[in-house]
């Protein structure tokens, strides 16, 4: 197993066993723990292909720019939070894809969990500020602004809840891949590992029963 | 008044987030999910104290006119049960924090909070929402929350269970999208008001057929005979606190959209024929399930499902007081079926399980816990002096104004069906109740009583306690409930009021 | 004229059937399917009550010749609705599978019980 | 309003006395029956007025808008009954006070449930609202399903407990449908009104009687209900006395008599009255004669004189009324008396077994002559109370005597009435030759003498028995007070020892000859009765209905609940078909809708390119249907996204084919991820009908939709309410009519949205991020593990517990995870 540099003995991807004693799944598993592009890891699809990351790279930026643009021109343009969001969340994948469950960690801005309380919560604001003065729901707020590069501005309240529906969706999506791809990837390295040692343990046992045959039988591997 | 709609939802969205952003500190996040629930349980307080004499309160979300922009109305019908499900929800939360206290349970908390919370809202939103596309966001994220809880700790029959409850729920989902898409194409409108409006110009039958499909959208959550073989699979293998909150709510909710869309929408076509044949079909071969099974748990779920025949039978009397007993009925079923979901969570805590076979003389393991069974039970076999008594008179009377071999054969059934629900229902009592109890429930009771898991389970106990309190209050206080019921059932057949409140005066 | 073309009709009947179908499937794959399908069915009916003008609704278009928006956003709603539910059934099915090695739908077992006809051994 | 207040006295000592027993053991009986004293000195106070023909009365309301409310109302009736109930109650509280030992297990469980029972019977007697009766009434027969139980580890009282309560409360819901229907006839729920204003012409009037008088006969057990009675017998013994003889039993008598005022004359009320009535008291006097345990001699004379009493209240005749007070009395007073003496005996003999006691009239004989009174006055001897009751009973039948009652009919009863009454006469001696005669072939058993306090209760209940039966005068107001609404025809009957030598007096010595006889000959009569064929048994009935419904549930339930996900999904659309689908049809064929023509809207496509797309689509749809592979199925379902895409492109929808786009891609990637961990190729199911049938079946359901569609399109009724929103697009500052929908018009769907995914999101991380030790035991080759927690979670229970463990989905709740949740290793 591969460990983390900084924190010695701690497994990487969260394994065996969360620590606070609360029963539930492992914290840690998603959090960034490597750099960009290394070299130790393994993609999960096929060998590394050393194109396909370069082009990831060059791409992500562009990627992410598209996903802002859409966001924003959504009022006037097709597009909007969720285009926005699911291009955004395509740069991730691709990253996954590319390099495998490390470099989908290494990259995260935040933990997908995050993303989506922030998102709800700018909804939830969105929602009901309004309330706080006695207006229903949603009801959006305009404000003209004038900046200094891009003059006469408006600026939509919509545009905040907007931005809330492009940190859901991207949450999602990275919490998807974290749960269907990453985690199950390295659930099967486990197992993996869990057999090898379980036929190392056997054919260790098959030796000592050799040995003394009328032993008694005894518990699991543990 | 704009925020007294709103808060029932977006208080516990917002109440989500945050819980979700403090899943690393147990303790904050319980208070916040508790605070949430007071506040949502305050709101629906003044909420059905503006509407309990039969006011129509409306919010046009954005401040966008009637049909365009999404319409929140609060009846007394959706006002009441927005307060009842809320309190039922506040009591079990404390109930799970009880036992996530007392380490006595397998859910991961860190999740459990803001799931539950995001079903509060769901809850919620189908309560009060007066638009057809909204009620079905609003079933959306109350059943993307259930998906979610079922699956907590997920076991082996769990992930079964809750496969079968995925799939049966999104069918209904995808027909209630479709239904929503006929609608549309024949209305050209979505806000529930103007499309009783425009439907009154429709070909009388494709109404017919529209207000069928919705009767089977809905059915299919509500649980209805022949739709309701998913529910005794899945319910009862969650985990308590999710069976008690599934059981006392979701099937409710469903109710509520079939009796919204059935008055207000559809009222003009007459399907109660088909209504009360169902109805019957559903009271008999739902407690005809509950007689074959031997686990407390299931038992439950399958007088759950006879039970929903009793709604459904009142709604297809057609008349103000059949009405008027459904709400009753939903009121006083909220109740005891959580309470008694409950009290099994108790058991399953004493026992380990909740299979006849092996559970006897739970009087002496528990008193406490014998009295908190016996008093809902009572209840949910209709017996005085308990709410359930009431709602069954009032459908029962009801029943007897209306007449006619349907409504007689209606009555038969559901005397049928409170007799045998009264044997099933005692067969758990004098089974697992009296005799003399395993010596190691004993054991088992001595080791909960004496370790860390004290405090948890006093608090389990108490919420339980609670529960069966507000089941008497809601017998003692029949009165007013029914009163408030009558008000509620003539709202929902005078289609008028409710158009009125949200178009204006100026509608058709 | 808002009634959707034959054609389309049609499409609207196979897409329904096929995703009926594949949601009867023992087959968990399959049913995941066929919600996928179902989907997409319903979706096209939103949308194919309106369908006669085909021009996106974007204002400044020519007036009057836009196709009906609100269905448009209800489609959206609903696909990513159904985006977010069909994640989780593949992780549920993905549990499923890691549960029982194979990927079919099993059967409820108390319900098979009953089914047999063996009496519970607390009969009385 | 003391009545109301008196009620929930009762309640509230019922909730007091436990914690009482719990610190003065069982003299807190005492306590106890302080209410009941009250209640009973209380309408003692006010009989006077009662009598005098002003009722008290008083009202609470419950839930007016359903005619729910506490109306109280005392009148003779209920005076009498309130003074049986009462006084008989306080009695047999301060008996059980020595009846039970301190350590006797749930003590405050029963005293508790016993004083709620009193309250209730309390509230029977005195209620004037039918809802409340029921209320009331339902209230006995639950806290008498407690008390039978009393001993709750034995089967047999669970048995008799629930037997009980089924049989009373079934028959007492077809009760409540017959007050509702009484109500609804009559126009209000107020018993007072509905007598004094009967609404006799209706046709379903019988109906309801019957349901109501099936109510009532259920709890006054009468034949062929009467099967619970016995089994009742279980229960302590004072809780028989007060129950099964005094208070509960009555009830039904209480309603038929209140009712008989009105409706006795209606059909069928007197027909099945008096049938019935007779029947049981011949049956219930012939099984007493055969009993051995004396409890049970007694269980089946209550019977018997249930069915006089029955017969005398629902006769409505002015004779009869007379008679039914005397007989109420008469009976609970003699009747717990009995009760209590075979308590005493049982208590200290360990026996109540006839063929085991001997002698005891030597060695009590305070208590043999308490109860040998209370048996003559049973049996109908004077000077006692139930031989002035027997008298008018026997007086009421004297044909010609009431103009109500034909002479054959009166002649026919009276044959009956006598025979039950020598029945009645042969068991009473045989019970107090069985309970204190010298027996040569019985060995005598241990009998510690009992203390006075414990004989003062039947010594004190057969004493007012006697002084009533010397002084009926003293009763005879009240019996003329309730039998004022009848026609006395000019001579009303009086309560009184002596009316010259009149028939009935004659008719009396014939009972006690024959009676005696019948006792002196009591080995000829045990061999009749067995050599008489062992007929129909009403408890083989009841047996025989519970037997049914749980084969009925077996069976309907195995064949319906098949635990399939496959089949539950193809009923879900067959229902679809046959309610909205069949309805569309109809509506096709029978052509009441409208469907497009040619010309009307009704064309193969808008534009070539469409049939491209549509092409696609199609394919890649039945294809998917088709393919068996996992990989092919997942790019086939792909394409058919990008196929939709393209169709929303096609109809003017960028926006929805934009998002379709990613989704899609996104869609199959994660399809990718799963997939390749899940088999190669998919099991399909064999051909053959059930497919096709599955194949028909699905084709219909989507042509059913897609028709719909057609023709709902077809026949819209207005314009879409969206033009609305291309006016106020400028409002709302943006071009993208879609978008300023989902972010401004429609926001609140897109956050219900947005909160769906986030919710999915955290439901998919939440149930594949498991901590280890989940994930371990649900791993291939690990189930061993699994069974060992089942095994742990039931206890080592006997069953077997493969089943249970799968019912209970191994004890998520359970306290055995607690216990290993703390166990889970480390292991980097």
């Amino acid at each position: 197993m591969i460990t983390d540099p900084q924190g010695p003995g701690r497994p990487l991807v969260a394994g065996p066993g969360a620590r606070d004693g609360t029963g539930g799944p492992p914290e840690g598993w998603e959090a960034p723990r490597e750099r960009w592009l290394s070299t130790v890891v393994r993609p999960a699809f096929g060998p590394r292909s050393v194109l396909l990351e370069v082009v990831t790279r060059l791409l992500i930026p562009a990627i992410l720019l598209l996903s802002v643009f859409l966001l924003v021109s959504g009022h006037n343009r097709p597009g909007g939070g969720f285009a926005g969001g699911l291009v955004a969340s395509m740069a991730y994948v691709l990253r996954y894809v590319a390099g495998g469950r490390h470099e989908l960690l290494a990259g995260l801005p935040m933990r997908p969990n995050g993303l989506l309380a922030i998102g709800m919560m700018m909804g939830c604001a969105a929602a009901g500020l309004p309330l706080l003065f006695g207006r229903p729901v949603f009801e959006t707020a305009k404000w003209e602004l004038t900046l200094p590069v891009f003059g006469e501005v408006k600026v939509l309240s919509a545009l905040f809840f907007e931005a809330g529906v492009f940190l859901i969706v991207v949450g999602l999506v990275l919490s998807v891949v974290a749960a269907l791809g990453a985690r199950m990837e390295a659930e099967e390295e486990e197992a993996r590992t869990e057999r090898e040692q379980r036929a190392v343990w056997l054919g260790r046992r098959a030796a000592r029963a050799r040995q003394a045959p009328p032993g008694p039988a005894e518990g699991g591997p543990r | 008044m704009n925020a007294l709609l709103a808060v029932p939802f977006v208080v516990p969205l917002l109440g989500a987030a945050i819980t979700l952003l403090l899943r690393r500190t147990p303790r904050s996040q319980r208070i916040a999910g508790a605070v949430t629930l007071s506040v949502v349980v305050a709101d629906a307080a003044v909420l059905l104290w503006r509407t309990h004499d039969g006011t129509i309160l409306t919010s046009q979300a954005g401040d966008w006119p009637a049909p365009l922009g999404i319409t929140l109305v609060a009846d007394p019908m959706a006002s009441l049960l927005v307060l009842v499900s809320s309190a039922v929800l506040l009591v079990v939360l404390l109930y799970a924090i009880g036992q996530d206290i007392g380490g006595l349970s397998r859910a991961t908390p860190q999740v459990f909070h803001p799931i539950y919370l995001v079903l509060t809202a769901g809850v919620s939103l189908s309560f009060i929402a007066g638009d057809l596309f909204n009620l079905f966001v609003g079933f959306e994220i109350m059943l993307t929350a259930s998906y979610a809880l079922i699956t907590q700790a997920p076991t082996r029959a769990r992930v079964r269970a809750s496969m079968i409850y995925t799939v049966v729920s999104l069918t209904s989902s995808i027909l209630f999208l479709t239904g929503i898409a006929l609608v549309y194409a024949l209305t050209g409108t979505v806000n529930m008001a103007d499309i009783a409006e425009k439907l009154g110009a429709a070909p009388p039958e494709l109404r017919m057929v529209l207000a069928l499909l919705f009767f089977v959208v809905f059915g299919i959550k509500a649980a209805v005979v022949p739709m309701h073989f998913w529910l005794p699979d899945s319910y009862p293998v969650a985990l308590t606190r999710i069976s008690a909150i599934f059981a006392a709510l979701l099937t409710k909710v469903a109710v509520y959209a079939i009796i919204r869309t059935q008055t207000l929408l559809f009222l003009r076509d007459d399907i109660s024929t088909v209504l009360m044949v169902v109805a019957i079909a559903t009271m008999v071969v739902g407690i005809l399930g509950a007689l074959a099974q031997s686990d407390i748990n299931r038992i439950m779920s399958f007088a759950l499902v006879s039970h929903i025949g009793f709604m459904i039978f009142g709604l297809a009397l057609g008349t103000a007081a059949g009405l008027a007993g459904v709400v009753v009925y939903l009121v006083h079923h909220i109740v005891v079926q959580a309470t008694l979901f409950l009290v099994n969570g108790l058991i399953r805590q004493y026992v380990g399980h909740t299979s006849l076979a092996a559970i006897r003389g739970l009087t002496a393991v528990s008193p406490a816990l014998a009295l908190f069974f016996f008093l809902p039970a009572l209840s949910l076999a209709g017996l005085p002096p308990m709410s359930g008594f009431i709602a069954k008179v009032a459908l029962f009377q009801a029943a007897v104004a209306v007449g006619g071999p349907l409504a007689w054969t209606g009555l038969a059934a559901g005397v049928l069906t409170s007799l045998l629900t009264l044997i099933a229902i005692f067969r758990i009592w004098t089974r697992a109740f009296w005799g003399t109890p395993r010596q190691d429930m004993l054991e088992a009771r001595a080791r909960l009583r004496s370790g860390s898991n004290r405090g948890g389970l006093r608090i389990m106990t108490a919420m339980t306690g609670v529960m069966v309190a507000v089941g008497v209050a809601v017998a003692v206080a029949s009165g007013p409930l029914t009163a408030v019921g009558f008000t509620a059932a003539e709202d929902l057949l005078d289609g008028r009021a409710y158009v009125t409140a949200v178009l204006g005066e100026g509608a058709r | 004229m808002s009634t959707p073309s034959f054609l389309l009709v049609v499409t609207v009947a196979v897409l329904y059937s096929s995703g009926f179908y594949l949601l009867l499937q023992r087959s968990l794959m399959r049913v995941v399917f066929g919600i996928l399908i179902l989907g997409h069915a319903a979706n096209l009916s939103l949308l194919l009550t309106d369908v006669a003008i085909t021009l996106p609704p974007l204002l400044g278009g020519r007036e009057g010749e836009m196709s009906d928006p609100l269905p448009h956003a209800m489609a959206l709603t609903a696909i990513v609705i159904t985006f977010g539910v069909t994640t989780f059934l593949l992780a549920l099915a993905y549990r499923v599978w890691l549960g029982d090695e194979n990927d079919e739908v099993p059967d409820d077992l108390e319900d098979r019980r009953i089914s047999s006809l063996t009496e519970p051994e607390d009969s009385s | 309003m003391l009545l109301p207040f008196l009620i929930a006295i009762h309640a509230l000592t019922a909730v007091a006395v436990p914690p009482l027993v719990r610190v003065m053991g069982s003299r807190a009986f005492l306590v106890a029956s302080l209410p009941l004293a009250l209640t009973a000195a209380w309408v003692l106070a006010r009989t006077p007025g009662i009598v005098g023909g002003r009722p008290v009365t008083a009202s609470v309301p419950w839930v007016p808008s359903l005619g729910i409310t506490f109306d109280f109302r005392v009148d003779a009736l209920s005076a009498t009954m309130v003074l049986l109930v009462c006084g008989v109650g306080a009695v047999v509280f301060c008996y059980s006070a020595a009846y039970f030992h301190a350590g006797e297990r749930a003590l405050g469980r029963l005293a508790g449930v016993l004083v709620l029972f009193a309250g209730s019977m309390l509230g029977v007697v005195t209620t004037d609202n039918l809802f409340a009766l029921y209320v009331f009434w339902e209230l006995t027969s639950v806290s008498s399903f407690l008390l039978v139980a009393h001993s709750d580890q034995r089967e047999s009282a669970r048995r008799a407990a629930t037997q009980a309560l089924v049989t009373t409360a079934g028959f007492g819901l077809l009760m409540l449908v017959g007050f509702l229907l009484l109500g609804s006839l009559g126009g209000t729920y107020r018993i007072s009104e509905l007598v004094a204003d009967p609404p006799l012409d209706s046709p379903w009037l019988p109906v309801a009687l019957v349901l109501v008088l099936a109510g009532a006969f259920a709890k006054s057990a009468q034949a062929p209900l009467h099967y619970w009675l016995p089994g009742a017998m279980v229960a302590p013994t004072p809780v028989s006395a007060y129950l099964h003889a005094a208070a509960m039993v009555k009830g039904g008598v209480y309603l038929v008599a209140r009712l008989a005022p009105g409706f006795a004359d209606a059909d069928p009320w007197r027909a099945l009255v008096l049938v019935f009535g007779l029947a049981t008291m011949v049956l219930g006097g012939w099984r007493a004669l055969r009993q051995d345990d004396l409890k049970l001699l007694l269980a089946y004379g209550t019977v018997s004189q249930l069915g006089l009493l029955t017969l005398l209240a629902g006769a409505g005749t002015h004779t009869a009324a007379v008679a039914v007070i005397g007989m109420l009395l008469a009976h609970g007073l003699f009747k717990a008396t009995l009760f209590l003496t075979v308590g005493i005996i049982d208590h200290q003999a360990g026996t109540r077994s006839i063929s085991r006691l001997t002698g005891l009239g030597r060695r009590v004989p305070v208590l043999a002559a308490a109860a040998g009174l209370a048996a003559a006055s049973m049996a109908g001897l004077p000077p006692l109370l139930g031989f002035a009751g027997k008298e008018a009973a026997l007086e009421a039948f004297v044909p010609g005597r009431d103009a109500a009652l034909s002479a054959p009919a009166s002649a026919a009863v009276l044959t009956g009435l006598v025979l039950g009454s020598v029945l009645t006469f042969a068991y009473s001696a045989r019970f107090l030759w069985g309970a204190f005669a010298d027996k040569d072939t019985v060995s005598e058993v241990r009998f510690p003498k009992p203390s006075r306090a414990f004989t003062a209760a039947p010594v004190v209940l057969a004493a007012a028995g006697l002084v009533l039966g010397a002084l009926p005068f003293a009763l005879d107001p009240l019996a003329q007070a309730h039998a004022a609404p009848f026609d006395a025809a000019g001579h009303p009957y009086h309560l009184a020892l002596w009316h010259g030598l009149t028939p009935a007096l004659g008719l009396s010595a014939l009972v006690a000859a024959a009676g005696a006889v019948l006792f002196w000959r009591r080995r000829a009569m045990t061999r009749l009765q067995n050599a008489m064929p062992n007929w129909y048994e009403a408890e083989a009935g009841y047996d025989a209905v519970l037997e049914g419904v749980r084969w009925t549930a077996f069976h309907v339930t195995g064949r319906a609940q098949s635990g399939s996900l496959p089949v539950y999904l193809g009923i879900i659309l067959a229902t679809m078909l046959a309610l909205p689908g069949t309805r569309l049809l109809a509506a096709l064929i029978g052509g009441d809708v409208p469907v497009p023509g040619a010309g009307d809207g009704l064309r193969l496509w808008d534009n070539p390119l469409e049939v491209v797309v549509v092409l696609i689509v199609v394919v890649t749809a039945v294809a998917t249907v088709r393919e068996r592979r996992r990989f092919p199925s997942l790019i086939l379902i792909s394409a058919l996204g990008f196929g939709i895409a393209g169709m929303f492109v096609l109809h003017g929808a960028p926006d929805l084919a934009l998002t379709l786009v990613l989704v899609e891609t996104l869609t199959t990637i994660i399809l990718v991820f799963v997939l390749r961990r899940l088999p190669g190729a998919f099991k399909t199911r064999p051909d053959g009908w059930p497919k096709r049938l599955t194949v028909l079946m699905c084709a219909a359901a989507g042509s059913f939709i897609a028709v719909s569609l057609w023709l709902m399109a077809h026949a819209r009724t207005d314009p879409p309410v969206s033009q609305g929103y291309a006016l106020r697009a400028e409002e709302a500052g943006g071009q993208n009519l879609v978008n300023i929908i989902i972010a401004d018009f429609r926001a609140l769907d897109t956050f219900g949205e947005v909160v769906v995914l986030a919710t999915a999101a955290v439901a998919v991380a939440s149930l594949v991020l498991l901590n280890r030790r989940d994930r371990v035991a649900r791993e291939p080759g690990d189930r061993a593990g699994e069974e060992a927690e089942q095994e742990a979670a039931a206890g080592g229970a006997p069953e077997p517990l493969d089943q249970v463990g799968e019912m209970a989905a191994p004890v998520p709740d359970g306290p055995g995870d607690a216990g290993r949740g703390t166990e889970r290793e480390d292991r980097s």
